[in-house]
């Protein structure tokens, strides 16, 4: 019952913020919501690990197709629920702040996809999987559209076609499963799928991976992504790399590991040569890009490979670190966005050219983008560091090759981020930055939060992998 | 053909098998298809179906009447009085074209197009 | 049964009534008659069995289904309001008309014996004949009903051709007789055979199926978009039900065979109907090749053939009414608003702004576009994925890649007008009177409500 | 909560104090904070000191990371070894910390700058406290990003942040060695914490592969950050920061946490002789590059920036020929006389007003005589002149390098006749003859606050006895660091028979000792023989040609790393961006949506005609399909009508 309020009471917000104009009621209905959402899931949270029956809910939706609704929580799911409670809330907050026409209608907009996102984290059913994975999609299409201005039509437009196309070859993995099991669910699929056929098998495991990999994206799936990160409106861009992207790990992690063990056993290498090519591809390309939302979204390329990368080692440092990453992420990139966007407020240029000597006249919006920059490139005690150093260590167990050239990215990574910090924060002001104000409450209200958790789970990280250990425990498809 | 019913096959068929009226039928089937195929204008188009619905007619009669069964005249009769209800609709349609644009070649007709 | 005798005698009241009654009076009373009709129906709840001499059958799905059709009409009337009252000098004609193509496609979903199919067909056909046509004066409607005409007169002739084969196999028209040429003679099995193409061909160009399709642009862009609205849902409708009948009463003995050949133009009619949309502007065209592969998709379910196609069938038809009349609703009132040369703009780019201009009409297109494409959560998506589970079961694994990379493609066409309304074209906003209002919401409520509890009516069966 | 713990918590609230209250706390608060951290924490070393009873103590805080087999504790290890290095990062720091409440005083980032002192303390201490190796790696990296923040420290000119920028990055590429280490420790030994690593490794035989892998790949992370070749670039351009960093940072400390990771991990590298030889030839070369370099500079700050390139070579020298507290020794000396010396140039550059080229200097030595007295300590001791500290640190990596290797001993011998050249030729040019600069200068010319001076006083003082810590062994006094640290190095003399025993017999000491003091007696008179009475001042960069030019601009190292690494990627980012990205990859995307719009294009053109050809299509239908249908079963057919 927690994991059914948790997707519904954002559904039922979302839908009534949809239907009001006052702004000021909107704001408070948004964080109302929020609040309750943070409590729920704390308490979710808590009973975790005694009564976790609190947390299944389990009725039949198709009865004559055995397909269910049924959402539960396990070690997972629940992170990732956290991630996507706690990280919307600060998208929300961001929002209001920030010079928005229409803000209820955003607002619900970004609450529904809240309700898709829970709903495909703790989705234990394929095909409830399936509509959330898909249906996350449509009101950040409609943000990007709506909010995005002239061009963002088309670009947001590719996205869209693109990733649905995608996930349509989940849709044909999935049916041929429910084929052959008469059953939706999940658990149930890992014990029946080894008995499935050759061809089967095949299909499914580029089906679901070719779904995966161009929703996280993996490379050379990758191409909407820039484009899409940059002419998206902020809103949708930090729904996209924080948490819509952490869809298409997840659903790794979730369903191609368990249910194409064959299929990984057979081309895993190839992947995550993919992926760590896709790593030091998009590293490399981040280091010369002069527009900053642009460099941030290659630089979200680049982590997601790394996370298939480690993933696909089908070790338990690699899982552990994806997982880890996935919620350090998340923070890093709406925490990158929200200052690029900050930053374009303030000086009206996205442009790395342009810029420079912000940290005379805005030193707190300095400090803020440093400790989310260290998150991101990895430095020790931030959150950055464990993920990273877990998944780098699961692909050199791996391969010690490709885990060096994976590491060439850390290294890469420190280079194009300092770029982008020092272009804009330090050297000589000019005639844009002179006159730009510091942040104040407001956006300190957003960027406190993610520093604290970019700080705490840096310092402190068993928080979080206490809890993915007993999920991946439990995988069992793991090389030992 | 049809040895083992031919007890119940009327006397016509004695002479003429069941085979040559099919035959008839299907041919004058096949030439209405052809009149609608080459022909430009809409009327003699709408003659030529016409004639695929009497060549069903005589189909329909044919078999019948080797069967001895009425069912199938029955049909012929919806057959005329629905293609008359059909020609009612048709050529006021045609009028009504020919009142537009003041010809009846549907070779003429091609605004509609993507 | 009832709704056959309801609408009959209505349709002719209605004629009357058209002499006496004021314009504005005359659509709730149109309304009333298809509310009556409808409810008519369920009189015949659990009484099955087989009616007038055996030509038609009744039972508690068929009901279903009829209601299906009189809902689409119902509906489609809902849409008319404003039109008629402006637009036409004599609507009621319009209406009885509807009526009576009502009548035909209700007698085509229950028909027992093929006389009736053809008089089904043809009741349907004729009043459409008229509909497509009946903006006198334009000239593109002259071509869409000639067009219309010709063609669905020669593929009744097909029809009749094929009736004619199979009686000559079978010696009966009933519909259970096509098993009884397994006891026949061989060279019967060949008019049976021929019968059997034939009467699949004249059905499949009702449905639009490829390579049959031809005319179904021309006429849907052609024909006055309420009654295109009609025709898109209601036609497609009485004849996948009629070729569902066919094929589970008359052939299905012959299944291994024909399902062959109903592959191929299931593929074919997804292709040509997905790929040519693509490059369309004109949205009416668009909706028409839509219809094209859509046709394809209903077409699966005569290759499943199982216990659960027949649910699956009237679920997809359902659906597809809700998400097609929502579409060519938000486009009647959106293209009327706008008049290109004094004539409605039927160009995508009518879109462009609606979001500003009416966001709820934005949106239920939305929801409609998204439907028709088979996104989750809304029926539509419930509907591709009853069918394509319908064929795969049954071992057509290509074409359910087909189907659904097909439906990546149509994603292209079906959110041009999205993108459309999202464009920032500053314009007056639209007003909608409200019976079409009420009547787009509900179109759009139940798509969700359907794609979100599918078992709602899919249970029924 | 133990004192251990305490040591680095200190430096922390200062930080955070400084830090979030910046420009909130008043400006003389500031320093009092800063340096009372830094005291504070000395304080706790010192106390632990005291309560040391010569067992390693590990003071486990929490898990860090548990992940499966695998778990990492954020512990601290007090031992010999970080006692030592506690005792100089806290003791110079604190220093260092008192001199720039005088020089930084009229910055405006005054609390920021003592804020990230802190945190380079914070960093430092947790380097060489950590329990393991990932928590080094934090201070590693901590210290990395302290250096970034502080050579960047006035980063509004542009050249600074781009030098904090280059020393981060490079910093960074020795710190992949290093994570590469970490993980092949991991897979070999299971775990990362020094006690269990250390016995783990005493199984191992000498030579072992693996351990060679972990010991290269460490060094490569001791490379970037104690600036050995070829990562050393980045050290002469950090002196763009404030001249106390380069005392603390780069002179003193984090520098030489490269040679303390060695010395940590001496079990692994007393395995693995074929890395100490490694270790020794980078070491030997960096101090010969960094000293020939030297020679020619005339910026006061790069001058003493690659003599600290060069020392660092000869501890690394030391270290490859397994004298790890030679090594040491030379590190603890080498931060007395260098932290002196670079705070001395800070005097003197604080005297002329910013200026840092000596060729404008000259005579100063009555201006600012305490300046100029530690300096000259500071010069003799890094000349190696006993009983001057410089002497006995250097004395005994040149004795363990004669033993090991004669090339290279006579080699290092040229190194300290090099530096002993040219930090006197500094001396002399800057201190010696008249004065050079503008009427402003030295109008303005002036001896340093006491807070700048004591700290010189101190560590002058530290730079003449600091070499009382370690005599040579023939001068029968106890060498007391060896005898301190000898229980660090049970490990590696159990696995390796040759470590710790010298064949030289004393006469031969007795020579070698006589022959470095004459190589530096005579480089110095040399040196004064050119600058000694303030004439020969070195000419302007375009006067220089040739050799001389060549190693002026540092072998054109920077240039080459340019061509060979910064602008290959550099383009290939672009061609990656714009090429492959946008054309090759999104071009196939695109094309698919092209085709997919001609294939409708041309699908779309036969579907458009008059009804006739509607018609025709459609009949063709038909035909197709009976054909394709009833051909079979005709054929059947027509076999059983033949029948």
């Amino acid at each position: 019952m927690l994991t059914l309020s948790l997707f519904i009471i954002p559904l039922i917000a979302g839908l009534v913020l949809l239907n009001i104009k006052n702004k000021g009621l909107a704001s408070s209905i948004s964080l109302v919501v929020s609040i309750i959402q943070i409590a729920v899931f704390v308490y979710a949270f808590s009973v975790f690990k005694d009564k976790s029956a609190l947390l299944s809910f389990d009725k039949p939706w198709l009865s004559d197709f055995a397909i269910r609704f049924h959402l539960g929580l396990d070690g997972l799911s629940l992170i990732m629920v956290g991630l996507t409670v706690v990280l919307v809330s600060i998208i929300l907050l961001a929002i209001k702040n920030l010079n928005y026409e229409n803000i209820p209608k955003l607002l619900g907009l970004i609450l529904l996809t809240e309700a898709a996102l829970v709903g495909v984290f703790s989705a234990k059913d394929i095909f409830l999987f399936y509509f959330f994975f898909e249906l996350a999609l449509v009101p950040v299409y409609l943000i990007a559209n709506l909010w995005g201005g002239e061009n963002s039509s088309k670009i947001t437009f590719k996205m869209f076609i693109y990733t649905v196309f995608g996930s349509l070859f989940m849709l044909i993995s999935f049916v041929l499963l429910y084929m052959r099991g008469q059953s939706g669910d999940i658990e149930s699929i890992k014990v029946t799928v080894s008995l499935l056929p050759n061809l089967i098998k095949q299909i499914l495991f580029w089906g679901l991976l070719l779904a995966f990999s161009i929703k996280m994206p993996i490379f050379p799936f990758h191409t909407w992504l820039p484009d899409a990160y940059s002419k998206s409106p902020t809103p949708a861009t930090m729904l996209l790399s924080g948490l819509l992207s952490k869809m298409g790990v997840y659903g790794l992690i979730r369903i191609l590991l368990p249910f194409a063990p064959s299929g990984i056993q057979l081309y895993g290498e190839i992947i995550i040569i993919l992926a760590v090519a896709g790593l030091v591809y998009g590293s490399i390309i981040a280091i010369k890009q002069n527009e900053i939302k642009r460099l941030i979204a290659y630089s979200s390329f680049a982590h997601m490979g790394l996370m298939a990368g480690a993933v696909l080692t089908l070790s338990v440092t690699g899982l552990q670190g994806a997982i880890f990453q996935m919620v350090a992420h998340g923070f890093n990139a709406v925490g990158l966005f929200y200052i690029a966007k900050i930053i374009f407020d303030k000086t009206g240029s996205r442009s790395l050219t342009t810029l420079g000597g912000m940290t005379q006249s805005a030193p707190l919006l300095t400090v803020m983008f440093m400790v989310v920059l260290l998150g991101s490139v990895a430095l020790p005690l931030t959150n950055g560091f464990v993920g990273e150093f877990l998944m780098l260590k699961a692909v050199f167990d791996f391969n010690h090759v490709i885990g060096i050239l994976a590491g060439l990215s850390v290294v890469f990574g420190a280079v194009y981020m300092l770029r982008f910090f020092q272009k804009t924060m330090y050297g000589p002001s000019n005639d844009i930055t002179i006159k730009i104000t510091d942040i104040g409450t407001k956006e300190m209200m957003v960027l406190v939060p993610i520093v604290i958790v970019v700080l705490l789970t840096g310092v402190f990280p068993n928080l979080i992998l206490d809890i993915s250990a007993s999920f991946v425990n439990s995988l069992g498809v793991l090389n030992k | 053909m049809f040895e083992s019913s031919i007890d119940r096959v009327p006397d016509v068929f004695m002479q003429i098998p069941l085979v040559n009226f099919v035959l008839l039928a299907t041919m004058l089937f096949t030439i209405g298809i052809i009149g609608v195929l080459i022909r430009k204008n809409a009327i003699i188009i709408f003659m030529s179906i016409e004639l695929m619905l009497n060549a069903v007619n005589l189909l329909l009669i044919a078999f019948s009447s080797y069967r001895s069964d009425p069912n199938g005249q029955i049909f012929v009769f919806f057959i005329m009085a629905v293609a008359a209800a059909e020609v009612a609709v048709g050529l006021a349609i045609i009028v009504m074209i020919f009142r537009n644009i003041k010809t009846i070649d549907i070779s003429l007709l091609n605004r509609l197009k993507g | 049964m009832y709704p056959i005798i309801v609408f009959s005698v209505s349709g002719l009241l209605m004629l009357y009534l058209g002499l006496s009654v004021s314009k504005k009076s005359l659509l709730p009373i149109n309304l009333a008659f298809l509310l009556i009709g409808l409810l008519s129906g369920f009189i015949d709840w659990n009484a099955p069995g087989l009616y007038f001499n055996n030509m038609v059958e009744v039972s508690n799905t068929l009901i279903l289904v009829q209601s299906v059709v009189i809902l689409a009409a119902i509906l489609v009337a809902g849409l008319s309001s404003k039109l008629f009252e402006d637009a036409i000098d004599h609507p009621a004609e319009y209406y009885a008309l509807m009526q009576f193509a009502v009548v035909g496609a209700l007698i085509m979903v229950s028909f027992q014996n093929l006389i009736m199919l053809f008089v089904g067909l043809e009741i349907l056909s004729v009043a459409l004949y008229v509909l497509a046509g009946s903006d006198k004066r334009n000239l593109r409607g002259n071509e869409a009903s000639i067009k219309y005409f010709l063609m669905g007169a020669f593929a009744t002739g097909i029809l009749l051709f094929g009736i004619a084969m199979f009686y000559g196999a079978t010696g009966s028209f009933d519909i259970n007789s096509g098993s009884s040429v397994a006891n026949n003679l061989p060279e019967g099995k060949i008019f049976f055979w021929i019968g059997l193409i034939f009467i699949f061909i004249g059905l499949l160009f009702k449905i639009s199926a490829a390579p049959f399709h031809f005319w179904t642009a021309d006429v849907y862009q052609g024909s006055p978009t309420i009654f295109t609205a009609f025709m898109a849902t209601i036609v497609k409708t009485a004849v996948i039900f009629a070729l569902y009948r066919l094929a589970v009463y008359s052939f299905s003995f012959e299944y291994d065979n024909w399902s062959k050949f109903l592959v191929i133009i299931i593929g074919l009619s997804m292709i040509i109907g997905n790929l040519t949309a693509v490059y369309q502007s004109n949205f009416k065209r668009i909706l028409a090749y839509s219809s094209i592969s859509q046709a394809g998709f209903m077409l699966l379910s005569l290759i499943g053939l199982g216990e659960q196609s027949f649910g699956n069938l009237g679920f997809y038809t359902l659906s597809y009414a809700f998400a097609t009349i929502s579409g060519f609703g938000v486009f009647l009132i959106v293209s009327n608003d706008q008049l290109v040369d004094g004539r409605p703009n039927e160009n995508i780019n009518v879109f462009n702004g609606l979001f500003k201009r009416n966001p709820d009409l934005a949106v239920i297109l939305l929801i409609s576009m998204l439907s028709l494409s088979g996104i989750p959560l809304t029926s539509g998506f419930w509907s591709k994925f009853f069918v394509l589970n319908d064929a795969a079961t049954k071992g057509y694994l290509w074409i359910l890649i087909l189907g659904i990379v097909m439906s990546a493609v149509s994603l292209y066409y079906y959110f041009k007008p999205i993108r459309a309304t999202f464009g920032s074209t500053e314009s007056e906003s639209i007003t909608v009177s409200a019976i079409a209002k009420a009547t787009l919401y509900v179109c759009a409520a139940m798509t969700v409500l359907l794609g979100v509890a599918p078992n709602l009516f899919r249970g029924l069966f | 909560m133990t004192p251990i713990a305490l040591i680095p918590l200190f430096p922390l609230i200062g930080f955070l104090i400084n830090g979030i209250g910046f420009g909130k706390i008043s400006k003389s608060l500031v320093p009092i904070i800063g340096t009372g951290a830094s005291l504070l924490s000395f304080a706790c070393v010192l106390t632990a000191y005291l309560q040391f009873d010569g067992t390693p103590v590990v003071v486990t805080l929490f898990d860090w990371i548990t992940v499966g087999d695998l778990n990492i504790k954020f512990a601290f290890q007090l031992d010999q070894l970080s006692l030592i290095m506690l005792f100089v990062i806290t003791g110079v720091g604190t220093l260092i910390h008192l001199y720039s409440a005088g020089y930084m005083s009229h910055d405006e980032g005054y609390g920021k700058f003592f804020a990230y002192l802190n945190l380079f303390l914070f960093s430092m201490i947790l380097l060489v406290l950590g329990a393991n190796y990932l928590i080094m790696f934090i201070g590693w990296e901590g210290v990395g990003l302290c250096s970034y923040l502080l050579i960047g420290f006035w980063n509004k000119n542009t050249d600074y942040a781009n030098a904090a920028r280059k020393a981060f990055i490079m910093n960074r590429v020795g710190d992949l060695g290093f994570l590469v280490g970490i993980f092949l420790i991991i897979q070999t030994f299971g775990t990362l914490e020094y006690l269990e690593v250390f016995e783990k490794a005493k199984g191992f035989q000498i030579g072992d592969g693996i351990i060679l892998a972990i010991t290269f790949a460490l060094f490569v992370g001791a490379m970037g950050k104690s600036a050995q070749i070829p990562l050393f670039t980045w050290l002469p351009d950090a002196m763009a920061g404030p001249t106390p960093v380069s005392a603390l940072i780069h002179a003193a400390t984090m520098v030489t946490s490269g040679i303390y990771m060695i010395v940590r991990s001496n079990v692994l590298y007393s395995l693995s002789p074929a890395t100490l030889e490694f270790v020794a030839w980078i070491g030997l070369a960096t101090a010969l590059l960094g000293a020939t370099i030297g020679l020619f500079q005339n910026d006061i700050k790069k001058v003493l920036a690659y003599s600290t390139v060069s020392q660092l070579g000869y501890m690394f020298l030391g270290l490859g020929v397994m004298a790890y507290s030679s090594g040491l020794f030379h590190v603890i000396t080498h931060a007395f006389f260098k932290a002196l010396l670079f705070l001395g140039a800070g005097s003197v550059i604080h005297a002329m007003s910013g200026d840092q080229d000596i060729r404008n200097m000259g005579g100063l030595w009555p201006k600012i005589k305490i300046t100029a007295i530690t300096f000259l300590v500071g010069t003799i001791a890094i000349s190696g002149i006993p009983p001057f500290s410089g002497f006995f640190s250097k004395d005994e990596i040149l004795a363990h390098v004669f033993e090991h290797n004669k090339l290279m001993w006579s080699l290092a011998l040229l190194g300290s006749f090099m530096t002993a050249f040219y930090m006197f030729r500094l001396f002399f040019v800057t201190f010696k003859g008249n004065f050079r600069g503008t009427h402003e200068q030295e109008h303005h010319l002036h001896e340093s606050p006491s807070s700048m001076t004591l700290p010189l006083i101190v560590l002058a003082a530290l730079s003449i006895i600091g070499g009382a810590i370690g005599f040579p062994e023939i001068f029968h006094f106890p060498h007391k660091l060896n005898e301190f640290l000898s229980p660090i190095y049970a490990g590696s003399k159990s696995v390796n028979p040759e470590f710790g025993v010298i064949h030289i017999d004393h006469s031969t000491e007795w020579i070698l000792m006589g022959v470095s003091v004459l190589v530096a007696v005579i480089a110095i008179v040399f040196a004064y023989a050119l600058y000694g009475n303030g004439k020969n001042v070195p000419g302007s960069d375009e006067s220089m040609s040739g050799i001389k030019k060549v190693v002026y601009d540092k072998y054109y190292i920077d240039e080459l790393y340019n061509n060979v690494f910064v602008n290959p990627i550099s383009s290939l980012s672009k061609f990656f961006g714009n090429v492959i990205d946008n054309k090759f990859i999104d071009g196939i995307v695109n094309g698919v949506g092209t085709l997919v719009n001609q294939a409708s294009a041309q699908v779309k053109k036969i579907q458009v005609g008059g009804t006739s050809s509607y018609l025709l299509f459609m009949t063709i239908g038909i035909i197709l399909l009976l054909g394709y249908s009833l051909v079979p079963s005709l054929f059947e057919s027509l076999k059983s009508i033949i029948k």
